[in-house]
């Protein structure tokens, strides 16, 4: 039995206790797998599983409280799911996982740079390498050089809470020292602070507050009464400056210190391309280093900035 | 809004350094200033009546005070304000005294200081809401910590005023130091007969409920409605049915457990009455010595026990007492002198402390009033006190003075003196301090009538040399080293916090200084009350004190409870956290980190979980709207747009500057 | 001084009313004289400062930012500096990724009894920001551009004012 | 329409240098692997081989337009208030400005503006004040993509509406075809530039727009769309389910190049301040909550149906049956969750005769 078919005969069997299932779709193209809500068992033919299911579900939970609902995870995508139910934002029983190991997904962008194809009408995976049928033109490239980066130095492919895990647990792509090495948190620790100054501005410049980051940010539920476009509190104008976009970006990232699973939904939803990921990874390994915490590990967890301890051992008082 | 700026000079203390008038004058182009003045003395009667005169006349909704500390005057403004008619919150102050003109010497830089600080007062006045302050009931109950003299005098006196009084003691008696002291200075009368007649009172008071051989668990609530949740330690014997006869102490078998009564000097059985005067007269078995509770045989006393007290199976329980308010009246603790290497690193047995040597001199002490020197027994002819010792000495951490030593010495010369009429005291000491009533004249006598010899200078060494004990010291008076041939010599140790003190003060939320002593709300003019609201403070837990010092503050701790709990009824300050339930999104982050446990889950009218604040609960912190990641729990002039408004108000004027 | 290096920068600080306001009131009683940059905004407790005020600060035009508050154990409200201190070392951590200087931020403990401490913090960060210079600067305001253009700096527009809004 | 001129590739920074000696001239450039367009900067690289990220509204419809700024004027010796200063905007020229290499579809859904903000009832002076004042020269599209869909609308690759000029691709260069006689100014002011495009060049540059044509989809027929998109407006399961991937962001209304709605906010310390008119989006949560805190569109269902039947309902009932949607296919290819909004029309179609339940 495929993994698919597994996964489809696993939700046929949770349906009827289920509101719906959240998972993907075919899309317009074979690039492409948009969400898509399983209410009915005939909804299922729909589904698909594989790299270009990218998408990670979990933003979606918030708007479904108090519903029951099902929900396919990555194991990047389990990892919000978990940090949900520590926040309380998802209750454990109204909640059916299903666990899909994940060998990565794809980054359309790289796609875009790599092979000049217009409409991808089919897709093929095999020996790690995609072919895609684009009019009547196929072209293949190497899978490495097209996952999202984050699947390039993951280490969670496999999801750690769940109802049903579909097919085997898969070994993960790299070990956890190499999973810290990220070359662009180190082409932005090279930078001198007047470069790194200068990248934002310029990166902000072209930030259209459109906040696809924040609304693809499984985390960010507070989306609907969110800082950034309130008067009370008044955080922030509505001017498309350097300075409010910026800051916008500040507050998301502090927002989600010793939270943000790095699922990268944030910088994969940038229309423009800002890398605004960075600051997170950056106060991921921050939080790491002072707290020696991961997010989306430990349902049970507090997160670090919501607790703290009399003696702190990696927080050391600085006189001036 | 129609705002009003009120300059004040504080006489020359501010005027002298700051532009008062020019501060007027800007703070007139401010948004929604529509007066603007300055005064010579904004505080005194006239400058108050200015303030409610201008409130009348200009229809101003809302006062800027440029003057002192917030700290100093905000509720004396506040009053003013309310007398005008206005709501008392409708005040901000900028601290242009302690913040500005007394530590800044440039009058212009001053003056743009002080221009800035009145412009982010008024931006944050602005977004000020006249506040309505709830009340609530008070639970008429004290609770007091520390059973000492100054711990006994608050409970009597707040159970003579017709308050209810826990009164909580660590020990198995209340008595505290007094009660180990065998005379007091400067009257040297006997230290129990004062002292025991008090601990009576305490005990026989209808509204004092004793609560010995207990300690503080947790203290939870606020002023007026306190929970301390007490630990009665387990004494392994029935209180209810120990008479204190004291058969038990005869027949234990184990006597050679530490006499913490008595410093241990001698020592004394696992089952224990510390002294014939206690208070409560109960028994307590000491479990690391006990034969029955280390090694599961004896049981002696029990067999004795007329009335079948003893009871091995005994826990600890903790016993939920609402207070109102908590007088904290811990006592010292003193200074462990092995840390002087020099003095013998507490290895000599004939260097002893003070409080040992008291214990020796007491008639109802381990030695009947003998006193002998530890090593042989012998009476002592040469006896040298050392002052300061952990004292005055800031390379061993303890930089203050220790206020009551200087006396001790004295009187324990004197003391020797009769004890021993041959003998000779010697005191090293660094200064003699002895300003209260009588105490000049006290010293005085030691030296001039019981010849003790007074040298000023420090002990560099005392080593032992043929059955003697060889004191070298300094005589900075007459520049010369001294060596004295001593039979004994008494350290006059230091005194400390004791070891609980900083965990208390973690209960309780309440300071300490930088010694580790409790931190009164103003050195002068609170000097009994601390700053969290209800919890005041008595004896030397607060810094070193003698007897009348000690006893003086139980009583001005009590007066402070007194009048709190007179009211039926407190005030809330409502400067408290509320939750808008249109932008909450039921996280409830700000349940998980109020350390009141003042935010509660409710459910909104969309069926899903929002977050309440418990307004009488809530003590103003804010750490819940710096969680709330969406600014639904706003704290009331604290708000994210006043702190906002603050910082715009600072930046916008520079960053228009830096454009020119 | 008062004066340190003849031009004063924008230096905010964030100050709990329980422990540092009293350290700073405590400085002033004791004439311990200080620079005279720092701005203090009187906050509740450390507990409510969200470094997002401190970042607002800092994009907002300030050169530098200063929390102080109540030694660990001391909090008034028991709690709230412990919060404060995990949030402001990650904030003191994340500020060099935006190219901000992280001294341009510091937070510290000082109690209402350390007076002689405040004179030495302030004295200090003060003379830091001074070493760091004004901080870079963003785009100005539109509000404080278009104003500046109206010369409405001084309250003093050039030209006569329609009635509207009266 | 002019004669076909024809400028080799490598001399259109010299137009461009040229135009904007006078003018602010915006171009597609590249940032991190995004085009988008910015004010033409001769030290960087304008690109044309795709279609932009963003559209090119910016240039006529800011994202942030101040529309005045006032400061309350005090009494210095009372503090009281003695009037109003207000500089509008307005009063400030606008520049000449040139939008290069904006597509059809793009270019096109200033028509959409034009009909809002510059009709018989009303004449918005902020818009039309920049609208006169710029120029489009629009790349003719060569190889439409898997998103594209301007042919649904009325459109085609080539659409030379609401353009100046056009330039088709062609080998070495680009043909040039003058549309106005702002465009025919523009090329006049770099003549030297041009040389007259030949017989093959013409017909190279016919031969690339029937390719493109040739690779558009087949269309379906949107005459009903009003009365289908009209029959599902009650289904919310319907829209529930089209939204399914819809995180609710502003994305797709903000690279629309006919999206026009905007929100008003003043910004103000109390005495100095600023009216700010700035875009927003009919996906957010914000844009149709209420004072009350009632929103009539309380979720993202309820928002895209609104999105969706403004542009193929509403728009084309009040503004003479036209649809208020260019087939750029910037909301599909950019959304982050690959929400298709051909999708939605064709299902709505397929069940136009269905009736909610």
């Amino acid at each position: 039995m495929s993994q698919l078919t597994e996964l489809k005969e696993a939700i046929r069997k949770a349906l009827p206790d289920l509101d719906l299932v959240l998972g993907w779709r075919e899309g317009y193209d074979a690039l492409h797998a948009p969400p898509y809500h399983i209410r009915r068992q005939e909804d299922l033919e729909h589904l698909v599983f594989g790299p270009m299911c990218v998408n990670n579900l979990a933003s979606q939970l918030m708007h479904l409280r108090g519903k029951k609902v099902g929900i396919i995870v990555k194991g990047c995508d389990a990892r919000s799911v978990v940090e949900l139910l520590q926040e309380k934002i998802v209750n454990r029983e109204s909640l059916v996982i299903f666990a899909m190991p994940c060998k990565g997904v794809l980054d359309v962008k790289k796609i875009r740079r790599a092979l000049d194809i217009d409409h991808a009408r089919e897709v093929h995976f095999h020996n790690g390498t995609i072919e895609i049928t684009s009019g009547d033109k196929t072209s293949s490239v190497e899978l490495k050089d097209v996952l999202a980066d984050k699947c390039l130095r993951c280490h969670y492919p496999n999801a750690t809470e769940y109802d049903h895990f579909i097919g085997e647990p898969v070994e993960p792509r790299v070990s956890a020292e190499e999973a810290a090495a990220d070359p662009a948190m180190e082409e932005l620790a090279g930078m001198d602070l007047t470069e790194r100054f200068a990248f934002w501005k310029t990166h902000m410049n072209r930030c259209l507050r459109c906040y696809a980051c924040r609304n693809s940010c499984p985390l960010c539920f507070c989306r609907d009464v969110c800082l950034a476009d309130s008067r009370d509190p008044h955080w922030q104008s509505q001017e498309t400056s350097v300075r409010e976009k910026w800051m916008f970006q500040m507050i998301h990232a502090m927002h989600l210190a010793g939270r943000c699973t790095q699922c990268g939904e944030c910088e994969r939803a940038c229309p423009v391309g800002i890398p605004i990921l960075l600051l997170k990874k950056h106060l991921n390994a921050v939080v790491k280093d002072l707290f020696n915490y991961e997010a989306g590990i430990d349902p049970t967890a507090t997160p670090p900035l919501f607790t703290f301890k009399v003696e702190e051992e990696n927080i050391k008082e600085i006189e001036l | 809004m129609r705002i009003g700026v009120f300059v004040c000079h504080c006489g020359s203390n501010i005027a002298a350094r700051v532009n008062c008038a020019e501060v007027a004058k800007a703070a007139l182009n401010f948004p929604d200033v529509v007066f603007a003045t300055d005064e010579v003395y904004m505080c005194s009667e006239p400058g108050q009546e200015s303030i409610r005169k201008a409130i009348v006349e200009h229809r101003l909704d809302g006062v800027v005070v440029a003057s002192c500390s917030p700290r100093m005057h905000e509720v004396t403004f506040r009053r003013t304000v309310e007398r005008a008619g206005l709501n008392r919150y409708m005040v901000e102050m900028a601290n242009i005294r302690e913040h500005v003109s007394w530590i800044g010497h440039d009058k212009d830089s001053n003056t743009r200081k002080a221009i800035d600080l009145v412009r982010i007062a008024a931006a944050k006045l602005r977004r000020d809401k006249p506040l309505t302050f709830k009340t609530f009931e008070v639970v008429k109950k004290v609770l007091v910590v520390g059973g000492g003299v100054a711990g006994i005098q608050a409970a009597l006196d707040c159970a003579d005023a017709g308050l209810d009084v826990v009164l909580v003691e660590r020990k198995s008696t209340i008595g505290g130091r007094m009660a180990q002291l065998d005379k007091t200075f400067p009257t040297v009368d006997c230290s129990t007969c004062v002292l025991g007649p008090k601990m009576v009172d305490a005990a026989q008071h209808t509204r004092i409920s004793l609560m010995a051989y207990s300690e503080i668990e947790d203290v939870s609530g606020y002023v007026g409605n306190f929970t301390a949740r007490i630990k009665r330690k387990a004494s392994y014997v029935d209180f209810s049915k120990c008479t204190g006869c004291g058969l038990c102490t005869e027949k234990c078998p184990s006597k050679k457990t530490f006499d913490d009564f008595n410093e241990g000097v001698g020592t004394t059985t696992a089952i224990n009455i510390p002294f014939p005067q206690a208070i409560p007269k109960k028994a307590v078995i000491n479990p690391a010595t006990c034969l029955k509770l280390t090694k599961g045989k004896c049981g002696a006393c029990a067999k004795v026990c007329p009335t079948g007290a003893i009871n091995f199976d005994m826990r600890e329980e903790i016993v939920e007492e609402r207070v109102g308010a908590v007088i904290a009246a811990t006592g010292y603790d003193l200074f462990d002198h092995s840390k002087y290497e020099e003095y013998g690193g507490g290895k000599l047995p004939d260097v002893i402390t003070s409080i040992q040597y008291e214990r020796m001199l007491s008639a109802s002490g381990p030695t009947g009033g003998h006193v002998k020197r530890p090593s042989d027994g012998k009476e002592p002819k040469t006896v040298v006190f050392v002052s300061c010792v952990g004292s005055r000495d800031p390379a061993k951490g303890r930089p203050y003075c220790s206020n009551f030593c200087c006396m001790y010495i004295a009187k324990q010369s004197i003391l020797t003196k009769d004890h021993i009429p041959d003998s000779q005291s010697y005191v090293f000491y660094i200064d003699i301090r002895a300003p209260q009533k009588g105490y000049e004249e006290f010293t005085r006598r030691a030296q001039e009538e019981y010849g003790t010899r007074y040298i000023r200078g420090r002990v560099s060494k005392i080593y032992p040399e043929g059955g003697k004990l060889i004191v070298r010291g300094a005589d900075t008076l007459l520049g010369t080293q001294v060596e004295v041939q001593a039979d004994l010599v008494v350290l006059a140790v230091g005194v400390e916090p004791t070891p609980g003190a900083g965990k208390l003060a973690e209960k309780l939320r309440i300071s300490t200084d930088q010694n580790g002593f409790f931190m009164e709300s103003h050195p002068k003019l609170r000097p009994v009350e601390t700053n969290t609201a209800g919890v005041f403070l008595a004896g030397a837990c607060q810094g070193p004190k003698d007897i009348p010092a000690s006893v003086a503050q139980g009583s001005a701790a009590a007066g402070k409870a007194i009048s709190l709990l007179a009211r039926e009824r407190l005030e809330a300050d409502p400067q408290v956290s509320h939750v808008n339930p249109k932008r909450c999104v039921g996280c409830m982050k700000c349940v998980r980190v109020c350390p009141f446990k003042a935010i509660k889950e409710t459910t909104g009218r969309d069926g899903l979980p929002k977050a309440e604040v418990i307004e009488a609960m809530c003590q103003g912190c804010g750490i819940c709207s710096v969680v709330c990641p969406q600014g639904a729990v706003q704290l009331e002039h604290f708000k994210d747009d006043q702190i906002l408004a603050e910082v715009e108000a600072l930046c916008r004027t520079w960053v228009a500057k830096s454009c020119e | 001084m008062s004066d340190v290096g003849g031009k004063e920068l924008r230096i905010i600080g964030f100050l709990c009313n329980w422990c540092s306001y009293g350290g700073a009131d405590a400085a002033g009683v004791g004439r311990f004289s200080q620079p005279t940059d720092l701005r203090i905004i009187r906050m509740p407790c450390t507990g409510r400062v969200d470094p997002l005020f401190v970042l607002k600060a800092l994009v907002s035009g300030a050169d530098g930012v200063l929390v102080s508050g109540c030694h660990p154990r001391d909090c008034h409200y028991s709690e709230g500096n412990y919060y404060a201190r995990r949030r402001l070392e990650v904030l003191k951590r994340l500020l060099p990724m935006l190219g901000i200087h992280e001294d341009r931020f510091h937070y510290t403990w000082v109690s209402a009894s350390e007076g002689a401490r405040w004179q030495q913090v302030v004295t200090r960060f003060t003379e830091r920001i001074h070493e760091l210079g004004p901080m870079d600067s963003l785009d100005p305001e539109l509000a404080v551009c278009a104003i500046r253009e109206l010369g409405g700096e001084n309250g003093q527009a050039d030209q006569p004012a329609p009635a509207s809004g009266e | 329409m002019m004669a076909s001129l024809f400028i080799v590739s490598k001399d259109i920074p010299q137009w461009l240098a040229a135009m904007a000696k006078t003018r602010k001239v915006f171009a597609t450039q590249r940032e991190s692997g995004a085009i988008i367009f910015k004010p033409y900067d001769p030290g960087r690289e304008v690109v044309f081989e795709r279609e932009s990220v963003t559209s090119c509204k910016e240039a006529v419809f800011p994202q942030t337009k101040v529309l005045f700024s006032y400061f309350v004027k005090k009494n210095p010796e009372t503090g009281e208030t003695a009037g109003v200063a207000i500089e509008e905007s307005l009063n400030k020229p606008a520049p000449q400005a040139v939008v290069f290499g904006t597509r059809p579809c793009g270019t096109k859904g200033f028509l959409t503006f034009d009909r809002v903000f510059d009709c018989d009832r009303i004449r918005d002076p902020y818009y039309t004040s920049l609208r006169e004042r710029t120029a489009f020269i629009t790349l003719a599209c060569d190889r439409p993509g898997a998103t594209c869909f301007c042919h649904w609308v009325g459109g085609a690759p080539d659409d030379p509406k609401g353009s100046d000029a056009l330039l088709t691709p062609v080998e070495g260069g680009f043909l040039v075809e003058a549309v106005t006689e702002k465009g025919e100014e523009l090329v006049n002011e770099a003549r030297s530039l041009f040389a007259e495009a030949d017989e093959k060049r013409r017909e190279e540059g016919a031969a690339v727009r029937d390719k493109a044509k040739g690779m558009l989809t087949p269309k379906p027929d949107l005459t009903d769309i009003g009365p289908a998109l009209e029959k599902r407006f009650r289904d919310l399961d319907f829209w529930e389910d089209m939204t399914a991937a819809c995180v609710s962001c502003n994305m797709c209304t903000y690279l629309c190049p006919t999206c026009y709605c905007f929100n008003i906010t003043d910004e103000s310390d109390g005495q100095a301040g600023v009216r700010l008119r700035t875009w927003d989006a009919c996906m957010s949560q914000q844009y149709s909550l209420e004072a009350s805190g009632h929103n009539p569109r309380p979720t993202r269902a309820h928002r895209m149906r609104n999105r969706v039947n403004h542009k193929f309902w509403y728009h084309p009932k009040e503004y003479g049956g036209v649809i208020s949607c260019c087939g750029c296919g910037r909301c599909v290819k950019h959304c982050p969750g690959s929400v298709d909004i051909r999708r939605i029309l064709l299902t709505a179609l397929e069940r136009k005769d269905e009736d909610a339940e």
